[in-house]
């Protein structure tokens, strides 16, 4: 990762997060670095426990307390060093440069409050306004998801909407501020296909109107290949691969990324019984020595499970590189 | 909620990890102070723990100017206090588990069938629930205690009435949440009998809620007891229950305070115990009943 | 809203029937109060003169509809072992004894038993989590009526602080009060820790951090909101076994509110006061429950539309 | 409508604490004036005097505002002329007893002087249908005359050579003001009633306490050095001895051992100077009938064969259970009952106490062999009540004491827990089976207590059974004769001791603990119902 790109928007280097538990501490984000510009989305894509979400909460600096630390690395928004802001510093940052859509509609919102309420209050401490401008903004938050009749669905307790109307006021209070970045945090999962389409369609759409970059989480490749410009591939902590969503796609330089893109359902949408990958990522807390996807590679050979391999490049462009033995051999 | 959430689907914890969090120090305290004495009275007890030595009346404990003779003193009759605690796990333990049964047997048959037939009954028995618990257990038990005298029966009574509704309401729910479920569906559709279903298929499902319920019940049980005994309706004397030794020993609290002090310790003990293995079978076994 | 609140007071009402039958018949089962309120050496003409004057040589029957029909008007009948006093009068001359003592120990509860669980949640694994743990631990495992008696000692005896009994000043309350909350403090500090710790882990509680709330906020506002219901549930316990609890409290402190009463007139086999109590807790305690369902609706606006 | 309901909910929070807190700070303000420096506080366990009507209650606690006819020496119990009657006479076969009252005599709040027509009112109330006092049975049946402004004439429907008993200790008659009642009705003394004693009620807290001020030239030149007594109802025993140790109270009456732990903390203990009260065990059901009573077979409990009786009273260690209960010094008791203050009593049997009734758990297990015990009994276990007394806190003890005694020597126990009130049930339903302890306080004239506790004469559900006992019982009540009066009290006495109709236990003089800082002394004779008397005397530092 070489590839230090000045235009970047958020630029991070080096990041770890070092997480301690009963049993052991480890690095579940381990040296990462990856950047993305204005009206770019990253996909980061990884199989659960590949510690994609613990970047996106390092990037927002959430992580839990006192199990979690980030132990080294940058974080650079529009140059600014977001790692050593005060607390309170970040608090303003987040929601209003860095917004976030977490992955289940059915319980990211609060039940207690009315969903106007909730995109109320991220607009109140960023962009605080009157009454009455608060709540036109509000309204139009919801207008720009493309909620029917925001005057009322402001009103209205999440318990009374359906998943992807949910889904859609979590986008508004994601976009009300207009950020600079959106980390989405596998935000369809939950819902199912149509919507899922719809609501992906609404995220392209936004991004074209505002510019915003996206960081988009997901396990899911054939969503990367719809959305994304830039993808990086993530495997136990580590990034296995990185680059343009067509050269992935059309040559994946990672036994890893190979696998994950056969298991794309077909395009029809149809979801067939996909090829999986024999075996399971190792425990956050084992140690690795060599290469952590060795015990699951069928191309794995003596070296690569005796020695970590490097990144490199997987091909001249410089913008698509890897870490995989087979790779620095090529 | 040890560990820190690492993603969404959390891996499944083994049983080995979670029994790694096993109380173990409780277990000990709970077997030392509370079942090998139940159980083991006879061996390891000093004295007699009916036989007043009118010679040897309030007596300090051992380190504090009193003799090996009785570690924990003597009371006011003279009777060894240590051998008394010992003698009386027996019947704490007798009283909280024959109450906690009578309270379990009663509340899960109610809240079963109300959780299942639904209707009329379901609204009899949540009403008898309310009304089990707007009636002090206290002045249930005066009453009763006045009415059929004090004895162990009426305190195990007293306890079962106290704790039936919390059983009733808490596997009436659970009940309402299973009855819809898939595997109750299909046995109805397979033809069981609505006693089958209810005994057969969703009794084991609330199992371990009842557990769960009733272990943090024990606690409750024991200063039930107490408190019985401090109002003169516990199990009649001499037998040496520790809410009477507490009781008997309350005017001298000041003075002569380890006939209160060491028995209140056991109760203490106990019900620590009891209470923090209650919380670990909670977590490991039921944790949706975290509020209970 | 309306309705549910309605039907909730009804069932209340129906509960409090079964309740007047069930008081009637254990104060029969308890025995004659001929025996309490006579002298031991009474003479069978005065034991007479007694029956006849109560009405104790009526069919049960009658004597149970003679008394629902009066007890719904108010009337319990007039005090056996307190002459001259109407017994549901009587009863309610100590009531505000007792809620003032209740309503102390409720608010000590709460300053204490909600700051610490919110506490021991919001930090949790930390020392005051394990403070807080301990505490509740202790407040569980020991007798009140002993906890009241050491505090006698250390506060009234020892320090010289607080009076050792009685009623009268602010001060006489506080005692009693902090010997009655003690346990409760315990069960709700646990309940509003795990209450809270549950909603913590919300997927909301982590998006209003990433909206940029305040940490202040995201748990008072946006996780309390959600968690309070738990405690809320609980306040009906809550409030009814402070009520039996000030049965056994009120007797060590000599305080003569309701507890003292209902033991006094059990003794005493004084029925028209018994029933009077005992009806009377079970009215503080429906009421204190549909306090709760109101609050319920209030905080938790789901269930206006559940 | 959102922020409608956050606001209603906001403000129902905030109504709701604010009430709390209202409630909390409402009972401040509602808290009592600091006491007055010379207020004595007297804190006893709960006597039951709940109302202003005298004989409305139990007769537990006469106000020290309410006089007597007849009172006592606080040295010596001796009936003197303190109280209301400054003499008395009575007629040969006491049938007919004169009163002449002191004319200085006089009702406090200026109600004018005590006179004939004060006490033929108060004697009218006191019969009256609502009466519940102890005794006040015998008082129908009399006649009451004025025969002047200071001479009442009380005639008898039998002779009564105890009559005075029934206006000293036992107080079976308060003299209240008849003045007050025509001027404000039965309301007035409810409110407060005027009495003629050397303390004004002030009021009481139900429950709680009440207090009295002091009269500052009574008529009798009583002068207590305090200015107010406030009797304090306290069930708890540590709450009255934190109460004294903290200085709340000046005097308390605590359990033995408690006094013990008092002493050694430096307060004084107090005790009456003549017995206040005796304690026993006794059997219930008519034991010794010969032939069964068709209520139920007496016989068929153990106690109704005289060598178990035997055996059960050899079994007891009396000096040591009587050590524990009641401390060193305290009398054994020969036959309940039985006292040297009062006619009929006898040094001949009281000698005879160690030789027939001494511990001897060998001669015990013999009797039980020789009475073929447990095998030939229905019903071997002896049911022992454990109860508690206001007043006789050593009750529960007591029975533990006298099992543990009995399983020594193999009489088989069953401990029975209920209240005093159950008891009772019990006894007057005639259906009682077990072995309860019993006080006689205060100490009756032997005459009447005999009568009660062991014929059918008084209190029918009391009788032992006895033909022999009853028989003498009735003639005792129509018997004038003071030497054969004792004689058949001899007799009577000899036959419950020869017998072994009961377990007797110990006289016992009432005993106060007062904070040694602030009383110097207090001497009373311990003749009434709660033992406390005499309050006048209290003697503070």
């Amino acid at each position: 990762m070489n590839t230090s790109q000045t235009d970047a928007l958020l630029d991070v280097r080096n990041l770890k997060v070092e997480v301690t538990t009963k049993a052991g501490s480890f690095f579940p984000v381990n040296d990462h670095s990856f950047s993305v510009k204005s009206g770019e989305t990253l996909g980061i894509v990884g199989e659960s426990g590949s510690g994609k979400s613990m970047t996106a909460m390092s990037l927002m600096r959430l992580l839990p307390k006192h199990a979690a630390k980030i132990r080294g690395g940058s974080v650079k928004l529009d140059g600014r060093e977001l790692l050593t802001l005060s607390e309170k510093e970040m608090r303003k940052v987040r929601g209003a440069d860095i917004s976030m859509i977490l992955q289940d509609p059915q319980t990211s919102l609060n039940p207690a409050f009315t969903v106007g309420d909730q995109i109320k209050e991220a607009l109140k401490l960023h962009a605080p306004g009157g009454r009455k401008t608060l709540r036109e903004r509000t309204i139009d938050a919801l207008r720009r998801v493309k909620v029917a009749a925001p005057e009322h669905r402001v009103n209205s307790y999440p318990g009374e909407m359906s998943g992807g109307m949910r889904q859609r006021v979590v986008g508004a209070i994601a976009i009300s501020c207009r950020p600079k970045v959106i980390i989405a945090d596998e935000p369809t999962t939950s819902l199912d296909v149509t919507v899922q389409a719809q609501y992906l369609r609404l995220l392209k759409e936004l991004q074209d109107e505002t510019g915003m970059a996206i960081l988009f989480i997901t396990h899911d490749f054939g969503i990367v290949a719809n959305l994304c410009h830039r993808v990086i591939v993530m495997y136990a902590g580590r990034i296995v691969e990185s680059g343009p969503v067509a050269k992935i796609f059309a040559k994946p330089a990672h036994p890893y990324t190979e696998a994950l893109i056969s298991a794309v359902p077909s395009l029809h949408g149809q979801k067939e019984r996909l090829t999986t990958i024999p075996g399971q990522p190792p425990a956050p807390t084992d140690i690795v020595v060599g290469c952590p996807f060795a015990p699951r590679c069928q191309y794995a050979d003596a070296r690569c499970h005796s020695e970590a391999p490097p990144t490199v490049a997987a091909d001249q462009s410089g913008d698509h590189t890897t870490s995989c033995w087979r790779a620095v051999e090529a | 909620m040890a560990e820190v959430q690492i993603s969404a689907q959390r891996p499944r914890r083994s049983l080995w990890q979670r029994s790694r969090d096993f109380p173990i120090l409780p277990l000990a305290v709970l077997l030392i102070v509370f079942i090998i004495p139940a159980f083991f009275a006879h061996w390891i007890a000093l004295h007699d723990p009916y036989v007043p030595n009118l010679r040897a009346r309030l007596q300090p404990p051992i380190f504090f100017g009193g003799t090996w003779e009785y570690p924990l003193g003597t009371d006011r009759l003279g009777r060894d206090i240590y051998s008394r605690i010992v003698h009386g796990a027996w019947y704490v333990l007798a009283v909280s588990f024959i109450g906690i049964l009578v309270g379990v047997v009663v509340g899960t048959t109610l809240g079963l069938i109300a959780g299942y037939v639904r209707g009329w009954f379901d609204g009899f028995v949540m009403r008898l629930v309310d009304i089990s618990l707007a009636l002090p257990a206290m002045l249930l038990a005066l009453a009763l205690a006045a009415a059929m005298g004090a004895s162990f029966l009426s305190v195990v009574i007293v306890v079962g009435f106290a704790l039936w509704a919390y059983f009733a309401r808490q596997v009436r729910a659970e009940v309402l949440l299973l009855r819809n479920a898939d595997f109750v569906a299909r046995s109805r559709v397979a033809g069981s009998s609505h006693f089958r279903i209810l005994f057969r298929h969703i009794l084991p499902n609330v199992t371990n809620t009842i557990v769960v319920l009733a272990t943090l019940q024990v606690g409750i049980a024991i200063m039930l007891d107490a408190s019985l005994s401090f109002l003169g309706i516990g199990i009649p004397r001499p037998t040496p229950t520790w809410g009477l030794l507490v009781s008997d020993g309350r005017d001298f609290i000041a003075t002569d305070w380890w006939i209160a002090f060491f028995p209140g310790l056991a109760i203490m003990l106990t019900v620590l115990s009891v209470n923090m293995i209650g919380d670990w079978l909670r977590d490991t076994l039921d944790p949706r009943l975290r509020q209970v | 809203m309306l309705r549910y609140l309605l039907q909730r007071g009804a069932s209340s009402l129906f509960a409090l029937l079964i309740i007047t039958v069930i008081v009637f018949s254990l104060s029969q089962l308890s025995g004659s109060p001929v025996d309490a309120l006579l002298p031991d050496d009474a003479t069978q003409e005065q034991i007479d003169i007694f029956i006849r004057e109560w009405g104790l040589d009526q069919p049960l029957w009658k004597q149970y509809l003679t008394f629902l029909g009066n007890a719904v008007q108010g009337d319990f009948g007039v005090s056996l072992k307190w002459p001259g006093e109407s017994a549901m009068g009587f009863v309610l001359d100590r009531m505000p004894a007792t809620l003032r003592l209740g309503g102390l120990a409720i608010l000590i509860t709460l300053i204490i038993a909600l700051p610490l669980g919110i506490a021991a949640a919001v930090y949790k694994g930390s020392a005051i989590d394990r403070i807080a743990q301990g505490f509740a631990l202790l407040g569980q495992s020991m007798p009140n009526f002993w906890l009241g008696i050491v505090l006698i000692w250390i506060f009234s005896v020892w320090l010289g602080w607080l009076p050792t009994s009685g009623i009268g000043s602010f001060a006489h309350l506080i005692l009693p009060a902090i010997a009655i909350a003690w346990f409760q403090i315990s069960a709700l500090a646990r309940l509003t820790r795990s209450a809270m710790l549950e909603v913590l882990d919300a997927e909301y509680i982590k998006l209003a951090r990433v909206k940029g709330v305040s940490e202040w906020a995201v748990v008072f506002k946006h996780a309390l909101r959600n968690a309070a219901v738990v405690p809320l549930t609980y306040f009906g316990i809550l409030a009814a076994s402070i009520l039996t609890g000030s049965v056994v409290i009120e007797s060590v402190y000599s305080y003569p509110g309701m507890g003292w009463v209902a033991i006094e007139a059990i003794r005493g086999r004084d029925f028209p006061v018994v029933q009077a109590v005992i009806i009377a807790y079970a009215v503080i305690y429906m009421l204190s429950n549909l306090l709760v369902d109101l609050l319920y609706v209030i905080v938790n606006p789901r269930i206006k539309h559940g | 409508m959102k922020s409608r309901i956050a606001d209603v909910t906001r403000g129902a929070s905030k109504v709701f604490t604010a009430a709390l807190l209202a409630g909390t700070i409402l009972s401040t303000v509602n808290a009592q004036p600091a006491m007055a420096q010379s207020t004595v506080v007297v804190a006893v366990s709960p006597l039951g005097a709940d109302s202003n009507l005298y004989w409305t209650t139990t007769g537990a606690f006469i106000l020290p505002s309410l006089q007597t006819l007849v009172g006592q020496d606080p040295e010596t119990g001796k009936y003197d002329n303190s109280q209301l009657a400054e003499s008395w006479e009575h007629n040969e076969d006491f049938s007919s007893w004169t009163f002449r009252l002191h004319p200085e005599a006089k009702f406090n709040d200026d109600w004018g002087p005590v006179t004939s027509a004060d006490v033929v009112h108060s004697f009218n109330l006191h019969i009256g249908d609502d009466a519940k006092l102890s005794g006040i049975s015998q008082f129908r049946e009399i006649s009451v005359g004025a025969v002047d402004d200071h001479t009442v004439q009380f005639d008898l429907p039998a002779p009564d050579p105890n009559f005075l008993f029934s206006h000293a200790g036992r107080g079976s008659l308060a003299i209240y003001s008849k003045a007050q009642f025509d001027a404000e009705g039965i309301e007035g003394y409810e409110a407060a009633p005027a009495g003629s004693g050397p303390f004004r009620y002030e009021g009481r807290e139900t429950g709680q306490s009440i207090t009295f001020s002091t009269i500052a030239d009574h008529w009798t030149g009583a002068s207590p050095e305090f200015d107010e007594i406030q009797f304090r109802w306290v069930s708890e025993p540590s709450t009255r001895m934190a109460m004294l140790s903290a200085g709340e109270a000046h005097a308390v009456t605590l359990p033995r051992d408690l006094q013990d732990d008092a002493a050694e903390a430096g307060e004084t203990v107090l005790a009456s100077s003549e017995g206040a009260m005796q304690t026993t065990m006794l059997f219930t059901g008519q034991f010794m009938n010969p032939e069964a009573e068709e209520n139920r077979d007496a016989r068929s409990y153990a106690w109704a064969d005289v060598r178990v009786r035997e055996a059960m009273n050899r079994a007891l260690d009396r000096d040591a259970i009587l050590e524990a209960l009641y401390g060193e010094g305290v009398r054994t008791l020969p036959v309940y009952t039985m006292d040297p203050r009062f006619p009929g009593y006898s040094e001949e049997i009281a000698a005879r106490f160690d030789e027939a009734y001494g511990y001897d758990p060998e001669r015990a297990m013999e009797l039980l062999e020789e009475a073929g015990y447990p095998d030939n009994f229905e019903n071997p276990k002896i049911p022992l009540v454990v109860t508690s007394l206001a007043g006789n806190p050593e009750f529960a003890q007591m029975a533990e004491l006298v099992q543990a005694y009995f399983d020594i020597a193999g009489i088989q126990t069953e401990m029975r827990e209920q209240d005093w009130a159950t008891g009772n049930t019990a006894i007057r339903g005639f259906s009682a089976d077990f072995v309860t302890p019993m006080r006689n306080a205060p100490v009756r004239p032997s005459a009447l207590g005999v009568q009660i506790f062991f014929t059918s004469q008084a209190s029918p559900h009391l009788d032992v059974g006895d033909p022999e006992l009853n028989k003498l019982g009735a003639d005792l009540v129509s018997e004038t004769d003071p030497e054969t009066r004792d004689a058949m009290l001899d007799q009577m006495f000899t036959r419950i001791f020869d017998s072994y109709a009961h377990l007797p236990m110990a006289t016992v003089p009432a005993s106060v603990v007062v904070n040694s800082d602030l009383v110097e002394g207090w001497t009373f004779p311990g003749t009434t119902s709660s033992g406390l008397s005499h309050f006048e005397l209290i003697d503070l530092k």
